[in-house]
Order: C-alpha cells, then sequence, then structure tokens
C-alpha cells in the first residue's frame, strides 16, 4: 500500500511496511489493556489486587503522572501564548499531542477506575463543588477539550484533508485564536494539577499526605500545579529525543530544546526549595501534632526514607542544577539524565502521594498495608503507553508536526 | 451539602459510647449488622481487606512479652464524623455527594444509587469505615428469603458503610409521628448492634441530649476516641480503665505519654 | 452542575467553582462557535480549498 | 447520487453532530445508569406486612429469648427480647445467623436415603412414608432378633419432652442406651452426685458474685449459657473481680481482673494449692466447714483405721513450692490468689474449659468444687447451687413387654451408672463398644441434636466405630457431620419451626422452663422427631404403640406441659420465682447427710494425656471462641465471616505458639508448619502470640468441617482429628485436655 499522498511535503518516512509492523506489535500490546479493560468493565474491580485498604492504587498513581507529565502541554502553551517564547512554536505541536495523550489517556483510565462507569456522568451532574475530585473531573474534561481544540488543526493540516477547503479554513480560524484557548488551557490547568495535589492534600484522616494550607487549598495543591509546571517541560524533551533517536533525526533546534530545559530547571530548583520547606514543616509541626513521627511514614523496607531522598536529591536538585547550568542542559548526557531523573522524580512523587498515604497505618491496631497490581491493572496501563505510542506514529508520520524538521532534514 | 447553620442547634447528634471493658470480642454486633443491613459475604472472607464489615471489631496488642501481654477489642462502626467544617473527612470529599451529613441527626449517608465508585472516600477515612462492592452481592440458594426490604441491597461497584441503621431512624420518626410525641423516645431509636450486644457494652442515644444515656458516658474521664487528633471529632466514644488502650487509640508516642502523665 | 439538580446551592463555593466552570466552558464553546462559524463563511465565500 | 471524499466527510461529521443534537445519546446515557441501579441480578427484598414472632432460641443450651422479625411470612432478622431473664435484648453471634442456616443450603429439604458408601454424599430422596417404613422395619427387625438393647440414641440433651421421648421409646423398645454428648455438665453432675449426694445440674449467681475464680472457663467465650454469663460478666465489672487461670490469654482472660496463666492440665493441682494456703491461713469459712462438712479433719472409722481429712491431705501434699513445680504458677501468687479469694464475700471457683464442651476428670471438678466448700458460697447468694431438674415430664412408666424387659436386664453399652463414681453417660466409650463389639455389638444409632462424628474427640476412631454399626439414623435437620455418615436421614423441623420445651439454662441457677414457638411454617418436607418416634411405635405395635399413646408430638408437648402451655405460650419463660436453693441443713443428700471433702480424698489424681515427652515435646490443647460454633451445628456465613485473619487464611488454620517457643523451634509467625500429634499430622500456619505458656500449641474449635456448604467446608482442621480420647478412670469421662505434640518447620 501506498500513503504517500498523505504524507507531509517535503519529509521522508519510511516504507509503509515497516509503520504497519510497527503498528501491529504496539496494536498487539493494546489489545491486550482492551482485553484487561472489558474485562474490569464486565466482571467489576474483583479482576483489580486493590481492596479497602488500597482504594487508590496504581491506576490513580498512573492517571497523576501522566497528568504530571502531560503538563508539558498547557506549560509550554503558557510560555509560547501568554509569556510570549516564540520560539517554543517549534516544540508545541508535540507537547499538545503528548498532553493529548496524556489525558485521553488519564480520562480512559478513570473509566475503568470507576466501580460504575456507566455512571461516571454523576460527577458532573450532580457535582460537589466542595470535592477537590469534583475540580479535577470538570478541569480535566474542559482541558482536554482544549487539548483536543489544539490538535484538531494539526489533523487537518494533513495534506489531504487540508485540501478540504472547510477544513482548511477551520484549521486557520482556529490557529488564529489559539491563544485565547491556550490561556484558558493553563487556567484550567492551574487548577485541576493544584487540585490533584489537593486530592491527597485535604485527607485529614490521612497524616501522610495531609497539608496544612491558605484557604480551601493544601500546600500540595500549589506544589502540584508547581511540579507539573517544572517536570511536564522534561517528559516533552524526553518524548522529543525519543523520538528524535528513533526516526534517526533532528527534529527540534537545541536553542528550542535548551530554552525550554532552562525554564523546567528553575521550575524544578524552586519547586524542589518548596517541597523541602513543605516536608520539614509537616515533618515537624502537621504530622506530630495529629500523633505521627516521621519514623512511622516510613516504616518499611519499600517505603523507607529513601524514597524521600530519591525524591527530593536525585528527582528535584540534581535535574534541577543540571538543567539551570548551561554546560548541563548543553550536554547530551546531562539533558537526558536530567529529563529521565526529572520524569521519575514526578512520578516518584505521585506514587507516593497516592500509594505510601494508603499504605501508612493510620489506626494503631493497622500493619503497613502493601499491594501489588494485578496483571489486568498492569496491562490496563501499559494500555495507553501503546495508544500513545500509536498516536505518535500516525501523528509523525501524517501531519506536520516538527516545523522545523524540514529545515534541519532536507531531502536531497 | 447545604450550609445549614440555622439547623445546627434543633438538630441531633446521634453517636454512640462502647464500653471496651464490657467487649467481650464475641463478634455478635458485627453479625447483627449484616443481618439489619443486607450485608453480602462470600466463599472466602478472610483477606479482611475486601470483606464488607460495617461494624468490625478489631484487636489491638499492648504489645508486652508473656505474661504481660494483653488485649482488647475495639469495635468500630463508621464514627459519622463531625469535623472542622461540620462534616467528616469523607462527604467533603466526595465529588458526586453520594454522601453526606446530616445536621437532623448527625448522620453520614451513603447514596448508593448515587455513588459511582470512585472510592475517593475510603482513601478519606482513616478508620477504614467504608467498604466498597468489590463483587456482585450473591445470596446462595434460599438466602434472598431473610432479605429485609427496610435496607436495599447493594450493587456491584459502589461504596457502603454503617449508616447508625438510619432506616430505623426513620422508622421511630414515623411511629413518633404517628403518635403525635414531638420527640423520638431514647429507646424507640437504637442500632442493631447496641440492640443485640449480648455484654451491653454498647449504648447509643443523642451525645447532646442530657436525658440520654450516652451523654452522661462521654463525659466519663476514661473516655476517649480514635485518632482524636486526627480532627475528625468522631462520635464514636470508648469508655475503658485500660491505659495502655488509651493511649494507644491515639497514637501517642512514649515520649508524650511521659510528658502527659 | 444545574442550579435544578438538589445539591445546588446558592452559596460563594458555587459562585466561585461553577463561575469558573460556565466562564471557561463559554469561552471553549464561544471560540468554537467562531472558528467553525467563520469556517463555514470562508468556505462559502471560496477560500481555502488546497491552493493555499 | 454519487459521494466523493468531501460529500463523505461532510456527511459524516454531519451525522454525528445531529446524534448529539437529538435527544437520543443523553437519553441512552441516564438509561445506561439507571440499569446500573437496577441490576436484575441484585436482589430486591419484597416488602410487605411486618410483624414479631416470639421464641426461644435451641441452637445451645443457652435459652436466649428470641424476637424474630418477619416480613409477611419471610423471617428476616433474629433479636433477643429485651427485659428476658436469660439475655435481656442481646444475643449472641450463632443466635443472630440461625436464619442463614433456616433457608440456606445446609438444610436436609426431605428424608434422605443413603445410596453411595458411608458418608459419600450421595443420596436417595425418599417421601415419609418410604422413610418411616424403612427405620420402622430395620427396628422390628432387630427387636425381633431379640436385639433390642443393642439399639442406642445419642442426643444432644436429656432434658425436654424429645430426649424423654427417646428415652421412652428406646426403654419400651428394650434399652437403656440413652446417651447425651459428653459436657462440662456430666462433670457437675457427678460432682454433686458424689460430694452432695444430689442429682442436680450447677447453677451460678454470677449477678452476685464478689470474686470469680476462674479455672479456664471461658465466662465470655460460651460457657454456661453464653449471653447470661456475658451479661453476669459486664454486671461484674465494678462491684467484682474476675481471676482467669488459663495457658492462654483468652478473651476471659484478658477481660479478666487478672490472668494467671498455668501449665495446661494442672488446674486441680493449683486449686489444691489454694485449698493448702486457705486452710494454712485458716480462711475458710468455718460455719460450713464444722457443721455442714465431713471427711475435713482426719478421722478413725468403724474399723479404728485411722483415715485423712482433706485438711491434713491437703497440707501434707499441696504446698506452695510443689504446686508451682507442676502448675507454673509462683507461690507468691498462689498464696495471694488463696487470701483474696477466700477473704472475697461471695467467691465462686468454676470449671470447665472452654466453652465447657468437654467434661474435665472427676478429679479436678471436685478439686474445685472443694474451693467453694470452703468459703461456704454453696446454696448461697453469688455462689453456686445445685440445681434441680425439671419435674414436668410425670408420664407413666412405659410399658414393657417380654422383649423389653429382656433387653433392659442387658448392660448398658457404656457402662455408665455402674459404680457411684461413673458418669451417667459415657458417649466416648460406646466408640470403644460399637469397634470391639464388647459388651456387644451396636446394632443401630439414632442421632438427635448431635454430631458425634464431628464434636468428639478422636474423630478417626469414631469414624471406624460408626462404620462397624449397620443402621445409623440422623434427625438432624441441617447436613452437619453426622448426618452425611447416616444410612437415614429423618430431618427434624429446625428450631425456628417448631415446638420445643427447653429446661433450665445450663448455669442459671433456678429451674425454669422456656417454649420454642414456630416463626416460620416448615420450609421443607420435614416432621418432628417427637412424631417419627411415635409413628414408629405404633408400626412396631404392642407395648411401643401404648408407651407412646399421643395422636402427634405436638399433643404430647401439650398433654405433658398441661397448665402451663398456655402460660409458656404467653410468656415464653416460666421461672420458678420463690426457688430458693435448700439451707445447708437440707441441701446435702449424702450418707453423712453433709457435704463430702471425704469423696475427693478418696479419688487419685489428674489425668495425663496421650503421647511420649520424648517424640512429642509440645502440648497441643483447643481453644474455644464465639466466633466458631463448634456443636452439632456449625458456623454459617455470617460467622464464618467474622473469623479473624490470624485463626483461619484462605483455608490454613493458624495455631497460637509463645514467641520463645517459636524461636527454639525455628518457626516465624505466619509461616506453614506441620503439626505432629499420635493422632496425626497436618499442614498449619504458625501465629505466634505473646498470650500463651511456652511449650503450648493451642488450636480453634469449630473448624475443619467436611460437611456444610462451601462457606465452611473445607477450611481449617478439626482439633478432634489430633486429640485422642483418655479416660478418666474414676468417672469414665473423656477427660483429655490436649494430646502431646510437636511442630516442625513445613
Amino acid at each position: 500500500m501506498d500513503d504517500s499522498a498523505l504524507i507531509p511535503k517535503g519529509v521522508k518516512r519510511c516504507p509503509f511496511r515497516q509503520f504497519a509492523l510497527w503498528i501491529g506489535i504496539a496494536g498487539i500490546v493494546l489489545l491486550w489493556g482492551v482485553y484487561a479493560m472489558f474485562l474490569c468493565w464486565f466482571k467489576g474491580l474483583n479482576q483489580t489486587n486493590m481492596n479497602d485498604a488500597y482504594g487508590f492504587a496504581l491506576w490513580i498513581w498512573a492517571d497523576l503522572a501522566v497528568i504530571a507529565v502531560g503538563g508539558g502541554a498547557f506549560f509550554s502553551g503558557f510560555l509560547r501564548y501568554l509569556v510570549g517564547k516564540d520560539e517554543l512554536k517549534n516544540i508545541i505541536n508535540y507537547a499538545v499531542l503528548i498532553g493529548f495523550i496524556c489525558y485521553s489517556s488519564a480520562l480512559l483510565i478513570l473509566a475503568i477506575d470507576v466501580g460504575q462507569p456507566l455512571r461516571a456522568w454523576f460527577i458532573f451532574w450532580h457535582a460537589n463543588v466542595h470535592s477537590m475530585l469534583t475540580e479535577v473531573a470538570f478541569c480535566l474534561s474542559c482541558y482536554f477539550a482544549v487539548l483536543t481544540i489544539e490538535y484538531i488543526p494539526l489533523i487537518l493540516e494533513n495534506r489531504q484533508i487540508n485540501k478540504v477547503p472547510f477544513f482548511h479554513n477551520l484549521a486557520h480560524n482556529m490557529h488564529e485564536i489559539m491563544a485565547i484557548f491556550a490561556a484558558t488551557g493553563a487556567f484550567l490547568s492551574f487548577f485541576h494539577q493544584g487540585s490533584l495535589g489537593g486530592v491527597a492534600g485535604v485527607l485529614f484522616g490521612r497524616p501522610f499526605s495531609y497539608r496544612e494550607g491558605v484557604l480551601i487549598w493544601p500546600w500540595a495543591f500549589f506544589l502540584f500545579t508547581w511540579s507539573a509546571a517544572a517536570y511536564g517541560p522534561c517528559f516533552t524533551i524526553l518524548i522529543t529525543k525519543i523520538t528524535e533517536v528513533i526516526t534517526g533525526k533532528k527534529l527540534v533546534k537545541d536553542n528550542v530544546i535548551e530554552l525550554l530545559a532552562k525554564i523546567s530547571g528553575w521550575m524544578i530548583i524552586t519547586y524542589t526549595a518548596a517541597k523541602l520547606i513543605d516536608t520539614i514543616y509537616w515533618a515537624a509541626v502537621t504530622a506530630p501534632s495529629m500523633g505521627f513521627t516521621i519514623d512511622h511514614f516510613f516504616g518499611t523496607s519499600i517505603y523507607g526514607i529513601w524514597i524521600l531522598g530519591a525524591e527530593l536529591i536525585l528527582g528535584g536538585i540534581a535535574p534541577g542544577l543540571i538543567l539551570i547550568s548551561e554546560k548541563g542542559r548543553k550536554s547530551p548526557f546531562g539533558l537526558w539524565v536530567a529529563v529521565i531523573f526529572g520524569v521519575i522524580g514526578v512520578s516518584l512523587n505521585r506514587w507516593v502521594m497516592v500509594l505510601q498515604t494508603m499504605a501508612v497505618p493510620v489506626l494503631p491496631f493497622e500493619e503497613w498495608y502493601l499491594y501489588i497490581p494485578s496483571w489486568q491493572e498492569v496491562a490496563t496501563t501499559v494500555l495507553p503507553v501503546a495508544y500513545g505510542v500509536i498516536l505518535i506514529m500516525i501523528s509523525y508520520r501524517y501531519m506536520p508536526i516538527f516545523p522545523q524538521e524540514q529545515e534541519l532534514n532536507p531531502i536531497d | 451539602m447545604k450550609n445549614e447553620q440555622g439547623h445546627h442547634k434543633t438538630g441531633k447528634k446521634y453517636g454512640m459510647v462502647i464500653d471496651l471493658d464490657k467487649c467481650t470480642g464475641c463478634g455478635a454486633c458485627m453479625v447483627a449488622c449484616m443481618a439489619e443491613n443486607n450485608v453480602p459475604f462470600k466463599e472466602d472472607e478472610t483477606n479482611k481487606l475486601d470483606n464488607i464489615m460495617w461494624m468490625r471489631v478489631y484487636r489491638m496488642s499492648n504489645g508486652k512479652p508473656f505474661p504481660d501481654a494483653d488485649i482488647c477489642y475495639i469495635p468500630r462502626p463508621c464514627m459519622h464524623c463531625e469535623a472542622k467544617h461540620g462534616h467528616s473527612p469523607c462527604v467533603s470529599v466526595c465529588p458526586a455527594t453520594a454522601t453526606d451529613y446530616s445536621h437532623e441527626t448527625g448522620i453520614v449517608s451513603q447514596i448508593y444509587t448515587r455513588c459511582f465508585g470512585c472510592r475517593y472516600c475510603m482513601a478519606a477515612c482513616p478508620y477504614h469505615a467504608r467498604y466498597f462492592n468489590w463483587w456482585d452481592p450473591v445470596w446462595p440458594e434460599g438466602m434472598k428469603n431473610y432479605l429485609s426490604p427496610d435496607v436495599s441491597p447493594r450493587m456491584r461497584g459502589v461504596v457502603e458503610k454503617c449508616s447508625f441503621c438510619f432506616h430505623r431512624y426513620q422508622l421511630a420518626k414515623d411511629k413518633a409521628l404517628t403518635a403525635g410525641h414531638r420527640e423520638i423516645e431514647e429507646s424507640a431509636y437504637q442500632t442493631a448492634c447496641t440492640q443485640a450486644c449480648p455484654a451491653g457494652a454498647i449504648t447509643f442515644g443523642d451525645l447532646d441530649n442530657p436525658k440520654h444515656a450516652v451523654y452522661k458516658l462521654k463525659h466519663d474521664p476514661r473516655a476517649f476516641r480514635l485518632l482524636e487528633r486526627l480532627g475528625t471529632n468522631p462520635k464514636v466514644y470508648y469508655v475503658t480503665d485500660r491505659e495502655w488502650v488509651r493511649w494507644m487509640a491515639d497514637n501517642y508516642q512514649d515520649q508524650e505519654q511521659k510528658a502527659k502523665g | 452542575m444545574f442550579p435544578f439538580s438538589f445539591e445546588w446551592a446558592w452559596d460563594m463555593s458555587h459562585y466561585v467553582f461553577h463561575g469558573g466552570l460556565w466562564y471557561a466552558l463559554a469561552i471553549i464553546g464561544l471560540g468554537m462557535t467562531y472558528c467553525i462559524g467563520k469556517a463555514v463563511i470562508d468556505t462559502i465565500q471560496g477560500k481555502g480549498g488546497g491552493h493555499h | 447520487m454519487k459521494i466523493d471524499r468531501r460529500g463523505f466527510l461532510s456527511l459524516g461529521v454531519g451525522a454525528a453532530a445531529g446524534i448529539v443534537v437529538t435527544p437520543l445519546p443523553w437519553k441512552l446515557t441516564d438509561d445506561l445508569s439507571i440499569w446500573t441501579q437496577n441490576w436484575p441480578w441484585t436482589p430486591v427484598p419484597a416488602d410487605g406486612e411486618k410483624a414479631y414472632a416470639k421464641s426461644v432460641c435451641s441452637l445451645c443450651p443457652g435459652g436466649c429469648g428470641i424476637s424474630v422479625r418477619k416480613v409477611e411470612d419471610r423471617a428476616i432478622k433474629i433479636e433477643g427480647i429485651e427485659g428476658h431473664p436469660v439475655n435481656d435484648g442481646g444475643i449472641c453471634i450463632l443466635g443472630l445467623s440461625g436464619l442463614q442456616t433456616l433457608y440456606g443450603p445446609t438444610r436436609v429439604k426431605q428424608p434422605l436415603m443413603r445410596s453411595g458408601n458411608r458418608g459419600e454424599g450421595r443420596w436417595q430422596k425418599v417421601d415419609w412414608d418410604t422413610a418411616l417404613a424403612e427405620i420402622t422395619k430395620r427396628l422390628a427387625e432387630i427387636r425381633k432378633a431379640g436385639q433390642a438393647h443393642t439399639v442406642a440414641c445419642v442426643a444432644g440433651s436429656d432434658q425436654g419432652t424429645v430426649p424423654q421421648l427417646l428415652k421412652r421409646f428406646l426403654a419400651a423398645y428394650g434399652s437403656s442406651n440413652f446417651i447425651r454428648t459428653p459436657s462440662i455438665r456430666d462433670s457437675y453432675e457427678l460432682a454433686f452426685k458424689t460430694m452432695q449426694g444430689s442429682e442436680a445440674s450447677a447453677g451460678f449467681d454470677l449477678f452476685n458474685s464478689d470474686f470469680v475464680l476462674s479455672f479456664g472457663s471461658g465466662v465470655i467465650e460460651g460457657w454456661g449459657s453464653p449471653v447470661y454469663m456475658f451479661r453476669a460478666n459486664s454486671e461484674l465489672r465494678g462491684k467484682g473481680k474476675i481471676v482467669q487461670i488459663e495457658p492462654r490469654l483468652s478473651n476471659t482472660a484478658a477481660k479478666s481482673d487478672k490472668w494467671v496463666p498455668i501449665n495446661p492440665g494442672t488446674e486441680a493441682v493449683l486449686a489444691l494449692g489454694l485449698a493448702h494456703e486457705i486452710i494454712k491461713e485458716s480462711l475458710y469459712n468455718k460455719e460450713f466447714v464444722e457443721k455442714y462438712a465431713a471427711g475435713f479433719e482426719s478421722w478413725e472409722d468403724a474399723k479404728g483405721q485411722k483415715q485423712k481429712g482433706f485438711k491434713d491431705w491437703v497440707l501434707e501434699n499441696y504446698w506452695p513450692a510443689s504446686v508451682a513445680n507442676i502448675t507454673g504458677v509462683k507461690p507468691a501468687v498462689i498464696h495471694e490468689l488463696a487470701v483474696s479469694f477466700a477473704k472475697a464475700s461471695k467467691p465462686v471457683a468454676l470449671c470447665g474449659r472452654g466453652q465447657g464442651n468437654t467434661p474435665v476428670s472427676l478429679f479436678e471438678s471436685m478439686a474445685i468444687h472443694a474451693l467453694n466448700a470452703l468459703v461456704g458460697n454453696i446454696n448461697q447468694k453469688g455462689g453456686i447451687s445445685a440445681v434441680p431438674f425439671a419435674d414436668y415430664i410425670n408420664w407413666p412408666k412405659a410399658p414393657a413387654d417380654a422383649v423389653a424387659e429382656a433387653g433392659l436386664q442387658q448392660p448398658r453399652i457404656d457402662g455408665a451408672q455402674s459404680d457411684p463414681f461413673a458418669s451417667r453417660y459415657l458417649l466416648n466409650r460406646v466408640v470403644n463398644a460399637a469397634e470391639s463389639g464388647k459388651p456387644y455389638a451396636l446394632q443401630a444409632l439414632l442421632v438427635w441434636e448431635a454430631d458425634p462424628i464431628y464434636t468428639l474427640s478422636g474423630s478417626a476412631a469414631v469414624k471406624a466405630a460408626f462404620d462397624k454399626i449397620p443402621f445409623v439414623v440422623s434427625f438432624s435437620s441441617h447436613m452437619n457431620e453426622t448426618a452425611q455418615y447416616a444410612d437415614l436421614i429423618l430431618p427434624d423441623h429446625f428450631y425456628l419451626e417448631r415446638y420445643q420445651d427447653i429446661p433450665t439454662p445450663l448455669g442459671m441457677a433456678v429451674p425454669s422452663i422456656s417454649l420454642s414457638r414456630p416463626v416460620v411454617k416448615p420450609q421443607f418436607d420435614t416432621k418432628y422427631t417427637g412424631d417419627v418416634l411415635i409413628q414408629v411405635a405404633k408400626g412396631i405395635g404392642g407395648n411401643l404403640a401404648e408407651a407412646m399413646p399421643w395422636k402427634d408430638y405436638e399433643q404430647c408437648l401439650k398433654e405433658t406441659l398441661g397448665d402451663h402451655w398456655d402460660k409458656l405460650n404467653a410468656k415464653g419463660m416460666l421461672i420458678a420465682e420463690q426457688y430458693q436453693p435448700p439451707a445447708w441443713d437440707k441441701a446435702f443428700k449424702t450418707a453423712s447427710g453433709k457435704f463430702e471433702f471425704c469423696a475427693l480424698t478418696a479419688i487419685g489424681e489428674t489425668v495425663s494425656i496421650e503421647g511420649d515427652k520424648e517424640s512429642y515435646p509440645l502440648t497441643l490443647i483447643p481453644y474455644d471462641s464465639m466466633r466458631l460454633a463448634n456443636g452439632f451445628i456449625g458456623d454459617p456465613p455470617f460467622v464464618i465471616k467474622t473469623v479473624s485473619d490470624r485463626i483461619l487464611k484462605k483455608k490454613d488454620i493458624f495455631v497460637e505458639i509463645n514467641p520463645e517457643t517459636a524461636k527454639q523451634y525455628g518457626l516465624a509467625d505466619g509461616k506453614s508448619a506441620v503439626l505432629e500429634t499420635p493422632r496425626g499430622s497436618a499442614r498449619v500456619r504458625v501465629n505466634v502470640f505473646e498470650g500463651i505458656v511456652p511449650g503450648v500449641i493451642a488450636m480453634p474449635r469449630g473448624l475443619g468441617h467436611k460437611a456444610y456448604d462451601k462457606f465452611l467446608a473445607g477450611k481449617g482442621l478439626n482439633v478432634n482429628e489430633f486429640i485422642g480420647s483418655v479416660e478418666d478412670p474414676v468417672s469414665g469421662l473423656d477427660a483429655a485436655w490436649g494430646i502431646r505434640a510437636k511442630l516442625t518447620i513445613a
């Protein structure tokens, strides 16, 4: 089959057979996930290893993590459209695509995670405005709509679709007012990223994750927004770099990456400082007032104090320092290390805020609760990865994702 | 969750006082509750992390070696907390308003047909008083016969918990209305566990009503609540002579114990 | 979500929350209406059509 | 019409937009959510007229008043009756779950005849005519062959009309082999008989005690009438002291004011050690001991030989130091305990381990009862009293024909009642007798409200004995182990479906009668055991028919209760309110007319258990829990659901051992181990528990069922499979309190 008519002009793509083979491989993984998803839907959540102590588990972690790393989309949009960092237009498409994948995955996982998916719309219909989760749901869905709006023009710019005048015009018009959408998206993101932190931070029955705060917002609220803004770009850079490795092409110019890396670096450093202060205050004041000590929270080998160290040092200080130093972010190795550590660091933070919160015994006669996900949970968590790979492959092949690709990879 | 400040004064605050020295750990409260509230059961119930038990009797141990070892049973219904904001940790987090704090009774309700199973309330509850229906409820051949029409059986995928036998409150209220009484008698509204307890360890009533037994009992100097320092303001009190139980119940550390007493 | 559902209350929480929500929804809705509407008009006026 | 790409795309987008604008998706979404709220497989219980039916629970001898909530003709909840003298509104965990058995799959729904091998579970469903014809034919044949005495009956009680009808049936038939299942009742009845000369059961006025000295009795674990004792325990809070002497920190021990850990099986020695201190300190009740007791001081008998009295015997043999050596209780503790017990104003000592489902040796029950005598708290407020058996059954003696006369001439199969110290019933000996065919081979066994295959120690031997009995009939209304092993099941109505008179609840100090009344109509094709007996008697005819002159059981019950019938129907329970236990001068029907300490000094020592110390360094003891029913009915699903995961995890049972012992044998908490006793071995899991005497392994009773449903069957192990019967040489009772064992890493 020849799909050359669909491929953007001026770029080179692999043969269709090779493309189809990889889509097929990812498709098998996807199907495995879909099978597990249907098991969960038809047989119920007994298919998971969640239990009454672990009402929130792997999935909620995956949700929080993909939304955090998907924060690259809103923050790049914020930087480009509102702050005016115009260079970022060269990576914004990809950031949007990654964000779209992350957010759609998050929504899909949520649809599997709830016990009554067919009633999930009650969260909107019977909204309890005091719940952080309501805020998450609303902002998440709205922002997903924004991401879709941001992604649609890319689809419409496909060579064949763009031939249709209506679509051409629609894409053009959407580009025109994209700043308004991006601003709305940034506004929504500030809230839902924060609310995800709020989800854990307001749990005053769970001294491990509970944080004091301002008005209705616990400090974790702000830390989550901040960390999403800080680590989201790391993930955008990471995926861009991986894409470059796989395609064997340079797709985005170094100055663009370095700008994003620098901003990310400073965000990480400031975030880590804030997180450190938060941690100290929590360990010294908040938790003890509730009858808990730091030893209590880090009582097992899995949830040892190492996890806090790893999060703050390896996931915070290290990538932050690398990225703020010019030498660090300019060295390919430094950049790789920083973005990988950064992404792991923020994922670890989300893990801790969800799973360690559940694991720590609160009642005096309880033991630590430990949990290992079932294959169905793993499969449904891997599902979005396969789906993301497929969507990136299709988008990269047929849409003009990287504006600088043509310039950087001239076809002779 | 309407902010009905005005109702606070006229409302009741139903609560419990459990005498841990009388409690024998026999488990009658657990079964009374399951029988009253159509709680399902499954073949293997030894995984205590997925067995629905609105009223669960926990076992505390003083951790001392033989022969100074001591144990104490501690029955744990829903605490029907009334924390800072006038409601429990779970009520404010429910995104779909499927759980609510009643200012008329002080009872935290759960609307099963509203709940869509996000389990955020379970994450919020430090007492593990909330249970998720991981399975469809299935009753063996013939056993559906004993199901009570007063409490609807729950479907798979929703959270359930102790309601302080709210249907009994409604029944008592209806009865009082028909009889022309303004007040519900203390004895007219009692939970299934209170009624069943063979040791008479559980006392139930309006914590704010000086005529009710719980009012006096909660002021007992030996009375305490579980995890009081979390600020959940639970409506279930415990009484015991055993000091180690009182210390442990609120996670007092050794050094705090020394400082305090 | 709507004032006619029973859990609705006319209080500050609802003003703030739903104010923000409906504001965002309005921007998204109006923005998209504008884009689609303008694209329809543009198309009728014969703009676009692959000779871009 | 030609559809080009552009048209197609517009059409698609148009259609999608169109569908969203229509109400269809919204309607569907709404419908789907409504569907999830009314899943057809989630039951909706039918509503209807509500009513309460009052009755008495007979799942155990506790005699609690119950009030059953009904909707139309469905029973939906069992509750205790407020103000009831036994339970005052409270109710135990098993009583609460009665409806699960009533309606559940374990019921025997019609008469069944075995079609496969014994215990295989293959049955032929038959109608009552066929079933009755079968039992009548079999029993008539045995009788005709002159083997009437080889028919025996095992029943859970010997009081009330059904056990009396069984007894009467056997008597007219020609057999004296009516046997009650063993329990602490046997020990108490025997102690009363030997020391006080009374035929009576034991009553305890714990509500008015101020010092309860319990030798392992699970006051809050189902000992006596469970709910009554729970209430007494609560009543005692702040008013009196409870001291629990037990190898294990049971719930009773944990709730007591003091737990005295003791080496298992040495309770009698400790009791006498306490007696030693009480006598030495001269703290005993002088009035009682001097005026109303015999054999306290040493005396010279008619032949002029010096006989040692209780006092000298105790002072010589039970020095605190040596008692401490045996029991593991420190001399200072013995002394302090003795003093505080004797100085209390209403002290009482109790015996019977756990729920008292097994007897203790006569030596033990007498030693402990001697403490009550020393403090003079017999037939007193707050003490122990001998409660006369109910006297409302006054049927004329069953007429006997020649066959019956001949049969009754034969000795009892269990040799019970053969000498003054022998127990009234010795079911444990039936096992040996059936196995060996001595004194004669059993031809038929009728089982009512008992499950000997499950509850007797040495399960394998019991089963082997059953194999030798050609005809086993069970009257069980649910499929328990013995029913499963029977040849014919003639299911009785379940307790909620029938009338039944219930004598004085176990452990209550005042005689009473209660009446169970049907709260629902029989759910299945079941029949009163009384009716079966009447019909079989009529079928065999002759003197048997004469002995059972009633039309049916209900008529028999009504006539028997006479004036009480109406009152019982109205009140549920009749208490002899005016009853006062006889004063000391009239209380004792012994030869001396006094309380006889000498009965104790006349007999031997404690019973030691099976197994040698070399091969089996540890001791296995069973323990009881309210959450594990271990009698003729097993745990319904609700009850098994409450069992701790430190007792049962999936299908594995946990045994408790002290950390020191665990360390010694390299066993870690939660890990698997192999338990081995002279009677068998099996894989268990280890629960390292600080509340148990080192060297002891404790295993719960009530698990390891092979009968019942998937909720109970196959979970854990039956401790009776690991413990063998050990006969008390004096009373003949099975006094095994444990067995030697070893525990090794699996």
